[in-house]
């Protein structure tokens, strides 16, 4: 099995990005913030209920990865954390920002919700509750575009926690045994919860998981563009050119709690250090990419400002799309129980 | 119209099916090579091949979310379970995602999937392979329960299941295959969800089944005709959607029913019928609903007590009597 | 008698049997250094160590089998599912292996291990968090299923449930988490299986329900008192024993019944209790029993979805009338 | 991860084991050989029902393993290919005939059956009629172990095809994580069924699979007594000392069918060549055995056939003995739902 070693870019570092697309992955990482950091307002608003869990701080694994895929003939899945992700793959930030809020407007009419974003059309086949849930899924998607012949890859994420779950390993194997075109993610943000990984894998190498299934991975350095998208860049062309699987595990981390349930210091320093997490904020891939972006004088001091009033117009305008849309009628309670 | 097997006329719908449909496709365990565990799938392999014919790992899991998926990304898949017993390890697969997808997507994805394999009790196969759980599968929204009953309708439902763009459990039951009956010739004939057959008209007692139950009822109207004692047999066919208005009116006709089922008693399908029968024909009812099922322990190993586990026609027709008494 | 909420009263209990019996110990995730998903188990890694507080990796195969496995060695595990929609991942060690090694042993492996974690809908969890599938595992023979309703209870039957030598289902509800009732003092109060509670006395309809149903039958009685209609409240408080016979004799003397429950309405418990009022109070019935329940769909998220997807006392205050009418 | 190659011992290898106790399991290895080739007979006379899986070819895994651990307090868990390791645990054939046949005599009052056999007193936990089913509930089993102080192994048998299992995953990772005292027994007889290891896995190297959950392991020749053994011997004394599981993929074969439904030779031959059971026969460990102590001059022909008079005997008492035990009674149907 071919092993990588985890590579940490210099910022510096040319990448095999062109600038303009360069541009866009910032826009569009600063579009995920921005919506993110908004989200929890609207929760304490009552306006969004349920479980709402943030992206920031990885928002490069969707950007980096996304960003090369082609849709909607490639297919993405992921987990409950899934904001990023609809908006990678272009879903409107109203429609999904209307789904958070439970409307009609909303990506899956209002009865998904923030753990279940959905959008086919634009190849993104959904966020997943479950913990490992999608795994199993992407198997079978994995296995739909092989047997029609598709050179199209299905995009699965899922998390470190998730890599516990007895359905993942038979996934992956079964991957690995039909050499099934599927890129796993493993966005592995240190901690499932309140559980570091440390403290709940008896062997913390995920490469070498992935490996005893038969499957080739390397390691990548989640928190910049650069590294995730050279990763994916490779990972797609294995898979594209030898039909089967790759896993890459992404290291990362999230700057806020698990969920809306962890979402204050105290809570969630019961399991990580103040310390850690500033450690980690310095190295958040927003910020390292707009550095890079100004050293190379690739976007000027206005277009920076234009790009950030753009955005927070984008995340302003999806709330008051969601907050004057309808909810979903009540006589729809019964429609799509079935096809 | 030919004569053939319960397991041939499942043999037969899955080979016009795919024959039909490119894009239908069958996985499971020993479902190829091995030509089936039941020997269902004989032949197959070497008909569609290897891409259409998945012989997968032992992980019920993999193999459910393997049909989930590919449903979703448009393909319509027929997945195996070896047993229905070994479907326990995949419940998060069935029913937090194939039964909910389409609901929690808003309609925008569908699943046609077909979860089939051999359920029911008996041949002392003991605890953890004797069991069938239909009563799980009709409570969660989301799927269609069929348990077919006779050659003819194993074919006609498999087809319309196949051909139903939602997910379905089909329950065959393994002490059923062996049985014989006249099939349609249409390659086309199909049946359609949701309608019960009467398979024996009666005026003195309404009996209600599915599946290897129906086998009970008709020996126990059998039994009791000679006593001058007509019963009615309603094989429901499917559990979901559930054509409770047959059974209303037949027992509008009879005033008497009796609910018989080899699964587990408690909480199951047969309380809900019992249930909807009282909802539906509270006025028309002469006595309680008698409800005949499979004892609640543990499918016990030793011949005698699983005999005394499972119900016989004989306990349907001391049912019956009980009712009209 | 002291006051507190749901959630401190089955700390409590958990507490009071970790002291009195060594072999006692939680498992589940986040149960220890995160305190607990609901804080349900604060303090107890502080008090009792890591050796008995055990934090699990997402792994609910994984648990339920140390659960299991640890309580056929002669362990008392009391095992956490953070919510009980996980448990589906389990459901082949909770069925296949739990429930059955006592009998499928002869008698010679107990398996005293708890299950328990919060259950119930609402808060928009959506379609995979809100379900609490009580009517599988009741279904289900060699588990023992308790939903309490008051801290008292949620106390005093999770004593007996970790006293019991047999698996026992012990579902709370997030949504009581947070109300109070009064608890005893005995630290070895314990409340026995089987035994319903009769919460408010009435003579013109029995309303039988338990978990936060029961929340809904004491508001709907309320309504009802005010219009001169006395409803007799029963919290069955265990599934599986069934106390039928408190059941019965309240029809028996009320004449009409409604079930309530919270979970989906098919073939579930809430049609097993009206097919047992028919059995034993066929003739004391002046109109069939109603159901109140949560309408069939997976829970849809949007609020106005979900409301009108979970019965209110508005709805068993309706059904009261239904049936009297 | 250490991991020791392959070793394929010589027969004429000098063991470790003490004579008295080679001829021990020969006896052991004998009677479970000529129990197996009882049962169909019994089936097709309608004395056995339901499923039945016979260990004949895999006998050493049994003796060589059980015969070093400290009954009762050491605990067994194993498959429904379980009569072999209940005779190792001492479980008389009488109480293992007698269940197979469904007696109120049986090792589980007939409740059980062949998949279910069970002898809590002598240490054996039971067989299991699930695929991987054993293996969480050994991980629960090694938790109580240790949570109890003691210095007792919990040894798990299960499949090649249970490695597919989900669960197996799980709980060998739980296991990893809270370094249990297990002793992993992988039966590789090379086939689940009709499914060879090369067609159900990724990657059919077993030992990398529990590397991968932090477990070290080894394979070792399951053909041979000295082999098995030994093997054992090295990994009960490091987890005994170490307090951490082991793993050990035993290669073996099974000569006959997987169970009662592929019994002829037609059927099992669909899946594997006369000419490969051919030469796994050749490495009958039991004719190995035979030979080593006929060369070693370690037991005399007249033993031998004493030995095979005994067995025989040994065999026809239980068919006669739970041929003559009653049926449990009726109405004990409803008996041990609960404890
Ligand atoms: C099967 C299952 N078990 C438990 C949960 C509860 N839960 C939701 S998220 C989570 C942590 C998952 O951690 P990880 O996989 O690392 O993903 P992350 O949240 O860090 O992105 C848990 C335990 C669940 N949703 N599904
Ligand atoms: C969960 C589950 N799935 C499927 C089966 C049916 N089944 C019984 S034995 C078997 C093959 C197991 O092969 P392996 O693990 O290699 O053990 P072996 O029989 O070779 O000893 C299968 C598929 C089962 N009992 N349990
Ligand atoms: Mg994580
Ligand atoms: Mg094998």
């Amino acid at each position: 099995m071919a092993r990588t070693a985890a590579k940490q870019p210099e910022n510096n570092e040319v990448g095999s990005i062109a600038p303009a697309d360069l541009i866009k992955s910032y826009r569009l990482m600063l579009l995920i913030r921005r919506f993110e950091e908004s989200v929890y307002q609207k929760f304490h608003e009552n306006k969004i209920g349920g479980y709402l869990h943030r992206y920031d701080g990885q928002e490069a694994l969707a950007a980096g990865i996304i960003s090369q895929l082609h849709l909607p003939g490639d297919m993405i899945l992921c987990t409950y954390r899934d904001h990023a992700h609809a908006l990678a793959c272009g879903t409107p930030a109203r429609a999904v920002m209307a789904e958070l809020m439970g409307r009609a407007t909303g990506c899956a009419g209002g009865k998904g919700g923030s753990m279940h974003l959905i959008d086919p059309e634009r190849g993104f086949m959904g966020g997943d509750g479950i913990v490992g849930g999608p795994v199993p899924v992407a198997l079978g998607v994995g296995f739909a575009l092989k047997y029609r012949n598709t050179s199209n890859v299905c995009v699965c994420y899922f998390g470190d926690g998730a890599m516990n779950q007895g359905g993942v390993h038979e996934a992956m194997n079964m991957v690995g045994l039909y050499k099934l075109p599927v890129l796993f993610i493993l966005e592995n943000n240190q901690f499932a919860m309140g559980t570091s990984v440390q403290r709940s894998t008896g062997q913390p190498d995920f490469v070498l998981k992935a490996n005893a299934h038969g499957i080739q991975g390397e390691k990548a350095d989640g928190m910049s563009l650069f590294s995730v998208h050279d990763a994916a860049e490779r990972a797609l062309h294995h898979i594209r050119t030898t039909g089967e699987a790759y896993f890459l595990e992404m290291d990362c981390y999230r700057f806020v709690g698990h969920g809306i349930g962890d979402d204050n210091t105290k809570g969630w320093t019961t399991y990580r250090s103040e310390e850690d997490i500033e450690q980690w904020r310095k190295r958040d891939p927003i910020h390292s990419l707009k550095d890079y972006l100004i050293e190379r004088n690739l976007l000027s001091a206005q277009k920076f400002e234009e790009i950030d009033q753009e955005v927070q117009e984008e995340v302003k305008d999806s709330i008051s799309f969601a907050e004057s849309s309808p909810e979903p009628p009540l006589d729809s309670l019964y429609d799509h129980l079935y096809s | 119209m030919a004569t053939m097997r319960y397991l041939q006329a499942v043999r037969l719908a899955m080979t016009e099916e795919m024959e039909r449909d490119p894009n239908v496709f069958l996985c499971g365990e020993e479902v190829g090579q091995y030509q089936g565990t039941y020997r269902v799938t004989e032949g197959l392999l070497q008909k569609f091949g290897a891409q259409r014919v998945v012989d997968t790992p032992i992980s019920e899991i993999g193999i459910a979310g393997l049909a989930t998926g590919a449903a979703m990304a448009g393909l319509r898949p027929v997945a195996e379970f070896m047993t229905w017993s070994f479907a326990l390890e995949a419940m998060d697969q069935l029913v937090n995602h194939a039964a909910k997808i389409t609901y929690m997507s808003g309609g925008r994805i569908h699943c046609p999937v077909v979860f089939r394999g051999p359920a029911g009790v008996g041949t002392q196969l003991s605890a953890q392979h004797s069991q069938s759980l239909e009563s799980w599968y009709a409570h969660t929204p989301g799927f269609k329960v069929v348990l077919p009953y006779t050659p003819s309708d194993a074919r006609g439902l498999l087809k319309s299941a196949i051909r139903d763009d939602s997910p379905v459990i089909f329950m065959e039951h393994a002490g059923l295959y062996g049985t014989s009956g006249e099939v349609e010739d249409d390659p086309n004939f199909t049946i359609p969800f949701g309608q019960a057959a009467i398979r024996r008209a009666g005026k003195h007692c309404t009996l209600v089944s599915y599946s290897r139950g129906v086998q009970l009822c008709m020996r126990a109207a059998d039994r009791l005709a000679e006593e001058g004692v007509e019963c009615e047999v309603i094989d429901l066919r499917t559990l979901v959607p559930l054509d409770i208005d047959t059974v209303a009116a037949s027992v509008s006709r009879t005033h008497h029913a009796v609910v018989v089922q080899e699964e587990w008693k408690n909480v199951s399908m047969g309380s809900e019928i019992a249930a909807r029968i009282y909802e539906n024909a509270f006025d028309e009812l002469d006595a309680p609903v008698e409800r005949v099922a499979g004892a609640d322990v543990p499918m016990p190993y030793a011949k005698n007590l699983e005999r005394a586990a499972i119900p016989t026609d004989i306990d349907v027709a001391a049912a019956v009597k009980r009712t009209l008494a």
